[in-house]
């Protein structure tokens, strides 16, 4: 086989639009996409009508087998790549098997980060970020009345809303390290708060979690101020860490995720980076800047297959204020104050 | 640590050679009778041992590839042909004598080698081997004896133990085991010696010995199945008891032969020889000859 | 077949496949065990090499349903890979939507091109686990991966974990008790392992339910079957060569005879072996010996030798791919013609061929009947996917008898005037026999033509009048057998099905599916395959605008004989795919959308 | 080795020598890189394999004292070592698994020994020569004890009050109890080696003293001053260097610190004074670095650590100015971007225009490294000393040691060359090598290592709870692996000072040892290119039977888990135990020898 071989890692918006975008260019190469998860590509924002109940798990995927068989793209799930030999070109796969590859597109995503400072109970949270999590918290649902969310990324926003709407009873802890890996200042903050008490959730801010314990079929919370909350469950919502851990052998350069350059080329040749896991210096904010949300991953993945192509697109753009969320506008930058 | 004298140290002794040693294996011409695909029997089967002894009896005798022909029967032993570069014929179950007769009739000037286990050998084709014998046809057979039926996977043989416990015999084989040793000299083989597969240093000269034998060379060889059989011939026992034929042993005394054939100790080495009987090649000739001048 | 059918139904099959060595048999033994003894249905066939290591996969192919099933399903719903390369060739016999188990720490990395991983196709299901590190911490070896692997089962189908840990315990606890309790352990290393590490995304649920354990219930292989047929009929003597894959029968009754006032002589070669059968039968005992074709070529002279002597004998022929040594771990249908024919002259002789493995029991059990009643050699034609293949059988509720009750004509004593004449001609064709040991009627068996009394007679017409009366002997067996089945339209059919031995699952399941789409079919499933039953043929053809004689074979050797019968031609659906003939090829050359 | 005789009975010919042999043969000790990877990958040697078969064989006072033969700090170096070792260790490779807790089984040893003291070492007869070492720090108290053993009479001058150096007053005690130190010390002042305290050399006494006093001198004055942040503001109240924060906290002070504290730097220092200030009261604590986290030279431990307690680590930044009036404000940074390799190996950082910004702080911790102190001056010396890479210098009679000599670098690579500089002066002063390394390699039996324990998991080392750590500076965090745990963990080495070798010429190549290897380490090897060095890299495999000139076991690969020694049927796999050590030349067994 002398064609190219195009090994995409990730399954999610970035990847699919990658290979699609590839595979009209170049009708002969090899596309694979390696996924440990196991589901198709999956339409992560209905995840909370998921959890709610709302839609089955049909309504999530995203394409038909049949779109990868007839694009001649191996889609390969629930296999997870260790490391990577960016000299050999080889991939390693978990269950022991060597994958060779011409190209390399890293769209791996994020997985749900817990502070550190909190891993001595970390075990109690209950996470939402893929699929998994949406049939675990699915699963459980029904036996859970008073659940505190942590954290306060803008998944935990939704998450509550839809918890509320469902009647549950929601203590929402607005911890110090919340909105990480969004920063927004404390008027955005105090808007979110409020929204959220109007709709009957109650709001503790101010103060942070010190310590998990079972205590029955739920969990009893200590804070720093001496708080003892009960409650059926702690959902941890502090944001994503990108999922690039298998590469720190590889000699990538990774800060917190894969550097690249406006392009997306992650410094090496033949290996590029898009999505989640993609890390760039945006001058316009003056900052490293990781794009988050399925449009902004849609587009990455979409020019980093082009450049693959040949073309030289910049994925730098000025920011758009990504998000708007119930009037209030959130910059999906990392580590970055909006004053 | 006590130290000890610092005499100048010329070679390393961690890698002692292991590279030279390899090449040493090349130009010894061992690989010449090897095919290119790997052997499929069982990883530890005694046959390699065997075939490594053969290879190293070949390259002494100096045999042409060419002019090699193997034949065998069924079973595991009649795979030899696949993993052997020369000619070979692989035919039915117990027929490789009758087989390789023709093939030595009809051309005289090829080596002809007969390799097959002890179910195909003394089982099935055992009512081929006196004829074989008697005819001394110039072939040499080597009878892969491991005493058990391992393509099948563990039934009884013609050379398994009395009381051994098989997949057919699972209160015990009431039978007694064929000797091939006793049965070659009783069918009075015209080259008769033995071995076992552990020591291919030991097997190969007598290999080369039943090869540049006139007439038919029989060599039963002792060899274990790792797979089906791990009460009676395994690696560890299979050694046991063995001693050269003795020094001053005359193999051409075929009651000498056969006190050793029955003696308690197994002697590996050439146990009878009758060199100058003459072969079925010798016997046509004869026959031409007398035909030719009409004689009676 | 059988996914498509309403959700609560069970009905999975299961590819285990590895290299000879790995245990694939081993593991889809205790497979089907289990679901026996839970209450499903089950068909199995073992699929092995005839190497023991080396080249050669061994495939354990399982269909468990909560409804009888008659073939083993063409299209499995899961592969457990235990060998990568050898897994990868299976890929072609996977339903939409399978589950592929494969093992995620093998000792060494796997180029992509060889590891099962890489060829699961989307909308497939892929589980990783790491058989063979749960197997060393389990056992220290990697003897145990196939364990491990149904633990995973168990856990990822929800399979009710108690019957398979009864059988791993029984099994390994008959060597040691240690050696029991590690690979309970690795088993329930793979279960909790998959319950812990994997988001199941297969549709296939046990619920850990089960359906009800039926008592008296056993797996059982057609060569067990058989085998039991032989105990049953109080045989003698068996007398036999191994030969794949009839050699179980042999080991099973090595084992069981003794004990039974039996013996079982291992000879040197087939034809030692129908020589030892044919003695006993001459000596009035009951005599078997089971081969498979190159055997049966082998023994034709002898069998000759008792259709000439007139003495029964049982000869069970579990067929192979052919010609020569052939196929040996493939099955096909293809000794029908030497059986029926083989040997020199002209040479009659009943061929049996049942259709499952309930009836390799029965039918065997028949053929000494017809054996001793006949005073015939019979031939019984398995085949390796009915010798190797295990189904649920309830012994107790098997009527041994479907075909009637035949008896023997023994002489007892001397009547009549002149000397005994032990191959009188009669009406029948049979003649009472006498057997050593009884008082006066001396004779002697030969091979030569004889006369009534048995002494050689080689005048024209002596030797019409005797093929005569060995030929009428197949007349009357024709007479006196029962009715074959007819199954699916009794009326005019669009499309007649004809199948024997273990075709008729797959014709049954094919009528079964075209009758559902509205086809008007109709199946005739023979187990006397020779003489032909010509009648009841004619008839069927008759009410049928199309006939198709489906088989595993390349000539349609059965198709040829239905012509013979009918004088006309029918349609053949043959082939040699070295493999179990496929329900949805009959539908799909009977029309039918498959 | 237990098969030998009825391996000899039978004839096959064995490729183990029945006799012990050692080699100095640079090709053997080569054969130690890239097959003992863990002990080649330590500064100083150490025989790891050795020591861990003694903790797995209960024996933690055989353990300890191995430990000792090659770094003198055992229990010091248990807690605090930067484990190159465990980088290097083949249960890590990428289808293995995790590294063996080297360290912490090191610790397991000093901490559970039944020794109080070391048995006698071996020791030269006093030769008369007379060194005097300045400083007692890592570098320090290794040449004073190799010294010591040739020997020489030694003392050391130090300028604290206390010795240990670095590891007393840069090292924080909640990460090195002090008691350790003090012990480990004593062992060495029990050989007779004089430490006098309070002595600053260049001040109290000159170099030119102590050369007259001495037949040798050792500068081992480490790295005491502090790189300065070399940008505006540094002279705010409130900007500290982080050595001399440590060496107050160390010394008994406890310096105040804000609510906001940043450090910067990124070295084991950085990351002491972060914790340390957590420990003094700060509230947010941030470690600012140049690169990335990746790229740090800490254990990832280290920095588990420092974020469970509630450091955050800031990464890509450049410190531009410290802002703010009389007091520390803030402090202004430039994001980086990453750039290509420096001449130490080390990634450029290259901070971006226009990225610019301010982080607020009211302490700041410049820990950006140490070097030596500019001291000599006042060395009462004619010229000025030049030191070479050796640690000899122009100057007769004056040699260095340790950061002094090399810059900043780790406890184990200042122990491990200070040991090499001692051997380098005492051949000076005898006149001829008396110390070297030798590779023994003995008749070994096969391992009773299980198959099972290849999957143990690395063994977590039980930590103190949050809420208790922060309590003060003396709690030792690290709490050392239990009795199971350190079993566990001994386990899990697969003791690669083993190897097994296939005898070529009684091999039948069976193959059964390959298919019964659990590694892909045994193949069909067509030829061997020599190449440099051992062996192992230039093995060249074949799959096809009449290419197959031997079946070898690749050692640089083999786990060492004996099945195919115990399987092979002509018993033509053998294994020799190869260890890496030191030994003294003597002058008597070398006229002994010559008779």
């Amino acid at each position: 086989m002398t064609a190219d071989h195009y090994l995409i890692i990730g399954n999610g918006v970035a990847a699919n639009q990658a290979a699609e975008v590839l595979r009209e260019g170049d009708a002969e190469g090899r596309i694979t996409l390696v996924s440990n998860e196991f589901f198709p590509f999956y339409y992560r924002h209905r995840l909370r009508s998921f959890v709610a109940g709302e839609i089955g798990e049909d309504e999530l995927a995203v394409r038909s087998p049949d779109w990868y068989r007839e694009r001649n793209i191996r889609l390969r799930l629930g296999q997870t790549v260790t490391a990577v030999d960016l000299e050999k070109k080889i991939a390693y796969l978990k269950h022991m098997e060597k994958v060779t590859w011409t190209t390399l597109l890293l769209c791996c995503g994020g997985r749900p980060r817990i502070p550190e400072i909190h891993y001595g109970y970390r075990q109690h949270f209950t996470v939402l970020k893929g699929l998994r999590h949406a049939r675990a918290w699915r699963a459980r649902l029904p036996e859970l009345n008073r659940i505190l969310i942590v954290g306060g990324d803008l998944i935990s926003v939704r998450v509550a809303e839809t918890l509320l709407g469902l009647g549950k009873e929601v203590l929402f802890m607005i911890d110090d390290e919340a909105f990480w890996p969004l920063e927004v200042t404390e008027g955005i903050r105090a808007e979110l708060a409020e929204n959220l008490a109007g709709r009957g959730a109650e709001i503790i801010s101010g103060d942070a979690v010190t310590g998990i314990a079972e205590e029955g079929a739920g969990y009893r919370v200590s804070t720093r101020r001496g708080a003892g909350i009960v409650c059926d469950l702690v959902g941890a919502f502090y944001g994503l860490v990108p999922a690039v851990d298998f590469l720190f052998t590889s000699g990538l350069d990774i800060d917190r995720g894969i550097l690249v350059d406006e392009y997306l080329r992650a410094g090496r040749p033949d290996v590029w980076a898009a999505g989640d896991c993609a890390q760039v210096y945006n001058p316009a904010i003056s900052n490293y800047w990781v794009s988050i949300g399925w449009e902004n991953a849609r587009r990455l993945g979409e020019v980093a297959a082009r450049n693959i192509l040949g073309a030289a697109e910049t994925a730098v753009e000025p920011p758009v204020n990504a998000l708007t969320y119930e009037g209030v506008t959130v910059q999906t930058a990392w580590w970055k104050k909006l004053d | 640590m006590s130290s000890r004298s610092r005499e100048p140290q010329d070679a390393p002794l961690l890698n002692r050679g292991v590279a030279s040693r390899l090449d040493r294996v090349v130009d010894s011409g061992l690989l010449d009778y090897r095919s290119e695909a790997l052997p499929t029997w069982c990883p530890g089967c005694g046959y390699y041992g065997i075939t490594h002894a053969l290879a190293a009896a070949l390259t002494e005798r100096g045999i042409e590839n060419r002019n090699l022909v193997v034949v065998s029967g069924i079973g595991c032993a009649g795979r030899y042909p696949f993993f052997f570069k020369g000619y070979g014929f692989h035919g039915v179950h117990g027929r490789a004598l009758p087989i390789a007769g023709g093939v030595k009739i009809a051309r005289p000037d090829l080596t002809v080698l007969v390799v097959g286990g002890d179910g195909d050998g003394l089982g099935i084709g055992g009512g081929h081997l006196p004829h074989a014998i008697r005819r001394n046809i110039d072939v040499t057979y080597i009878l892969f004896d491991n005493g058990i039926y391992g393509l099948t996977k563990g039934q009884s043989s013609p050379t398994t133990p009395q009381g051994q416990r098989t997949g057919t015999h699972p209160y015990g084989n009431p039978d007694t085991p064929l000797d091939p040793v006793v049965l070659g000299l009783g069918y009075r083989a015209s080259f008769l010696a033995t071995g076992y597969a552990g020591e291919p240093d030991e097997l190969a000269p007598i290999f080369a010995r039943a090869l540049a034998h006139r007439g038919f060379s029989f060599v039963p060889v002792v060899t274990p199945c790792v797979t089906f059989d791990a009460v009676n011939i395994t690696w560890d026992r299979m050694r046991e008891g063995w001693q050269p034929v003795p020094a001053d042993h005359d193999p051409t005394d075929l009651t000498a032969a056969l006190n050793l054939a029955l003696d308690e100790n197994r002697y590996y080495g050439v146990l009878y020889c009758e060199p100058d009987r003459p072969t079925f090649a010798d016997a046509e000739a004869d026959t031409a000859a007398r035909a030719a001048g009409n004689a009676p | 077949m059988g996914r498509d059918e309403p959700a609560e139904g069970i009905d999975v099959t299961i590819r285990i496949c590895g290299a000879a060595g790995d245990g694939s048999l081993a593991a889809g033994g205790f497979m089907n065990a289990a679901a026996a003894r839970m209450g499903y249905h089950i068909i199995n066939i073992d699929l092995y090499p005839a190497e023991i290591r080396g080249f050669g996969k061994s495939v354990a192919h399982v269909r468990i349903s909560d409804r009888p099933v008659h073939t083993p399903g063409t299209k499995a719903d899961c592969l457990v890979a235990l060998n990568d390369p050898h897994s990868i060739t299976e890929f072609g016999t996977l339903a939409e939507g399978a589950v592929v188990l494969y093992d995620s720490r093998p000792p060494v990395y796997w180029d992509e091109d060889r590891a099962v991983a890489g060829f699961i196709e989307p909308g497939m299901v892929g589980y990783g686990v790491p058989l063979g590190e749960l197997s060393a911490r389990a056992t220290r070896s990697t003897r145990s991966r196939n364990i491990v692997a149904l633990g995973a089962l168990s856990g990822i189908f929800r399979i009710d974990p108690g019957a398979l840990k009864e059988g791993i315990e029984a099994r390994f606890g008959r060597k040691s008790a240690e050696l029991a309790a590690q690979n309970l352990q690795a088993f329930d290393l793979g279960r909790s392992w998959a319950l812990e590490n994997l988001e199941k995304t297969d549709a296939i649920d046990f619920h850990d339910r089960i359906p009800g354990q039926r008592e008296g219930v056993r797996v059982v292989s057609g060569n067990e079957g058989a085998a039991r047929a032989c105990l049953e009929a109080g045989v003698r003597l068996y007398a036999g060569y191994p030969i794949t894959p009839a050699t179980k029968i042999m080991e099973i009754l090595a084992k069981e005879l003794p004990a039974r006032g039996g013996v079982v002589v291992q000879t040197e070669d087939e034809i030692s072996a129908i020589g030892h059968a044919v003695g006993s039968g001459f000596a009035g005992t009951r005599a078997v010996t089971a081969t498979s074709g190159p055997g049966l070529a082998l023994m034709t002279e002898f069998i000759g030798l008792a259709v000439m002597g007139e003495v029964p004998v049982v000869i069970i022929d579990g067929q192979r791919g052919g010609p020569s040594t052939g196929l040996p771990t493939k099955t096909e249908q293809s000794d029908l013609h030497i059986a029926a024919f083989g040997g020199a002259g002209d040479c009659p002789r009943p061929v049996l061929a049942p259709a499952d493995v309930t009836e390799c029991f029965t039918l065997t059990r028949t053929a000494f009947e017809v054996a001793e009643a006949f005073q015939t050699p019979v031939i019984v034609l398995l085949d390796l996917f009915l010798c190797n293949r295990t189904e649920d059988v309830n012994f107790s509720d098997v009527d041994p008898a479907p075909w009637g009750a035949w008896a023997e004509v023994r002489a007892e004593r001397h009547e009549g005037e002149g000397s005994y004449r032990r191959f009188a001609v009669t009406e029948t064709g049979i003649s009472p026999r006498a057997v050593p040991g009884t008082p006066d009627l001396y004779h002697a068996v030969t091979g030569l033509e004889h006369n009534e009394r048995g002494l050689p007679d080689y005048t024209p017409e002596n030797h019409l009048r005797m093929t005569r009366k060995r030929y009428r002997k197949m007349e009357t067996l024709l007479e006196r057998w029962p009715e074959p089945e007819l199954a699916g339209e009794s009326g005019r059919a669009e499309v007649g099905i004809v199948s024997w031995g273990s075709g008729i699952g797959a014709a049954r399941e094919a009528l079964a599916f075209l009758q559902t789409r509205g086809v008007r079919a109709a199946g005739f499933f023979p187990r006397l395959v020779w003489p032909v039953c010509e009648e009841a043929l004619r008839s069927f053809a008759e009410r049928c605008e199309r006939v198709i004689v489906a088989e595993s074979n390349y000539t349609g050797q059965y198709a040829g004989l239905v012509e013979q019968a009918l004088g006309a031609r029918v349609e053949r659906l043959t082939g040699v795919p070295a493999a179990p003939l496929d329900p949805a090829a009959i539908v799909a050359a009977a029309g039918g959308e498959a | 080795m237990s098969d030998q005789s009825t391996a000899e009975g039978s004839g096959a010919g064995l490729c183990c020598d029945p006799e012990p042999a050692v080699s100095t043969h640079p090709q053997d000790i080569d054969y130690i890189r890239s097959n003992i990877p863990c002990q080649w990958a330590c500064p100083a040697h150490t025989n790891i394999p050795g020591y861990i078969l003694a903790n797995s064989r209960d024996d933690l006072d055989a353990s300890w004292l191995i430990n000792r033969a090659s770094n003198l700090l055992p229990g010091v170096l248990g807690r605090i070592c930067s484990r190159p070792c465990e980088e290097a260790c083949r249960h890590g490779d990428p289808d293995l698994g995790t590294p063996v807790g080297i360290c912490h089984l090191k610790r397991v040893a000093a901490d559970g020994r039944s020794l109080d003291v070391p048995p006698g070492e071996f020791r030269f007869p006093d030769s008369g020569f007379e060194v005097g070492i300045v400083g007692a720090g890592p570098a320090g108290l290794a040449c004073a004890h190799s010294l010591a053993l040739f020997g020489h009479r030694v003392k050391i001058y130090e300028m604290e009050s206390a010795p240990g150096g670095m590891l007393r007053f840069g090292i924080p005690a909640f990460r090195l109890p002090r008691s350790v130190i003090d012990e480990e010390v004593g062992f060495i002042t029990a050989l007779g080696v004089e430490i006098e305290y309070g002595v600053r050399v260049g001040a109290d006494v000159t170099l030119a003293d102590l050369l007259e006093r001495h037949d040798a001198v050792v500068v081992t004055a480490g790295c005491y001053s502090a790189y300065e942040l070399d940008i505006p503001g540094t002279d705010r109240e409130g900007v500290h260097s982080g050595l001399d924060f440590m060496v107050r906290i160390n010394t008994g002070d406890r310096p105040a610190v804000g609510r906001r504290t940043v450090v910067i730097g990124g070295g084991f220092t950085a990351f002491d004074c972060a914790r340390s200030a957590l420990r003094l009261g700060a509230e947010e604590v941030s470690i600012c670095i140049l690169g990335v986290e990746e790229l740090l030279s800490v254990t990832d431990e280290e920095i588990i650590e420092a974020k469970r307690e509630g450091v955050a680590i800031r990464s890509l930044l450049t410190s531009l100015e410290i802002t703010g009036s009389d007091r520390v404000e803030g402090v202004r940074l430039a994001r980086n971007r990453l750039g290509g390799v420096d001449e130490r190996g080390r990634r450029r950082t290259i901070p971006i225009e226009g990225s610019e910004f301010t982080l607020t702080a009211d302490t700041v911790i410049a820990a950006i490294g140490q070097k030596p102190e500019p001291a000599l001056a006042g060395s009462g010396l004619a010229d000025e000393p030049v030191f070479a890479a050796d640690g000899s210098s122009n100057i007769e009679g004056l040699w260095a040691a340790g950061d002094f000599l090399s810059g900043s670098s780790t406890v184990i690579e200042s122990v491990g060359r200070a040991k090499a500089v001692a051997t380098r002066i005492d051949t000076r002063l005898s006149g001829r090598t008396r110390r070297e390394e030798i590779v023994t390699i003995d008749p070994a039996t096969d391992t009773d290592r299980r198959r099972d324990w290849d999957f143990i998991d690395r063994q977590e080392m039980p930590l103190l709870p949050l809420t208790e750590r922060l309590a003060g500076q003396e709690v030792e965090v690290e709490q050392g692996l239990d009795g199971s745990g350190a079993e566990a963990e001994a386990r899990r080495c697969y003791l690669c000072n083993l190897k097994y070798e296939i005898d070529i010429d009684g091999c039948i190549y069976c193959r059964w040892c390959i298919d019964q290897c659990p590694r892909e380490c045994i193949g069909l090897a067509r030829t061997i290119e020599p190449g440099e060095g051992y062996l192992g890299e230039t093995i060249e495999w074949t799959e096809h039977w009449d290419k197959t000139a031997g079946i070898v076991i690749d050692s640089s690969r083999c786990i060492r888990c004996g099945i195919c020694l115990r399987i092979c049927p002509t018993r033509c796999i053998g294994v020799r135990l190869v260890n890496l050590v030191e030994r003294f030349i003597s002058d008597d067994e070398e006229a002994d020898d010559d008779r």
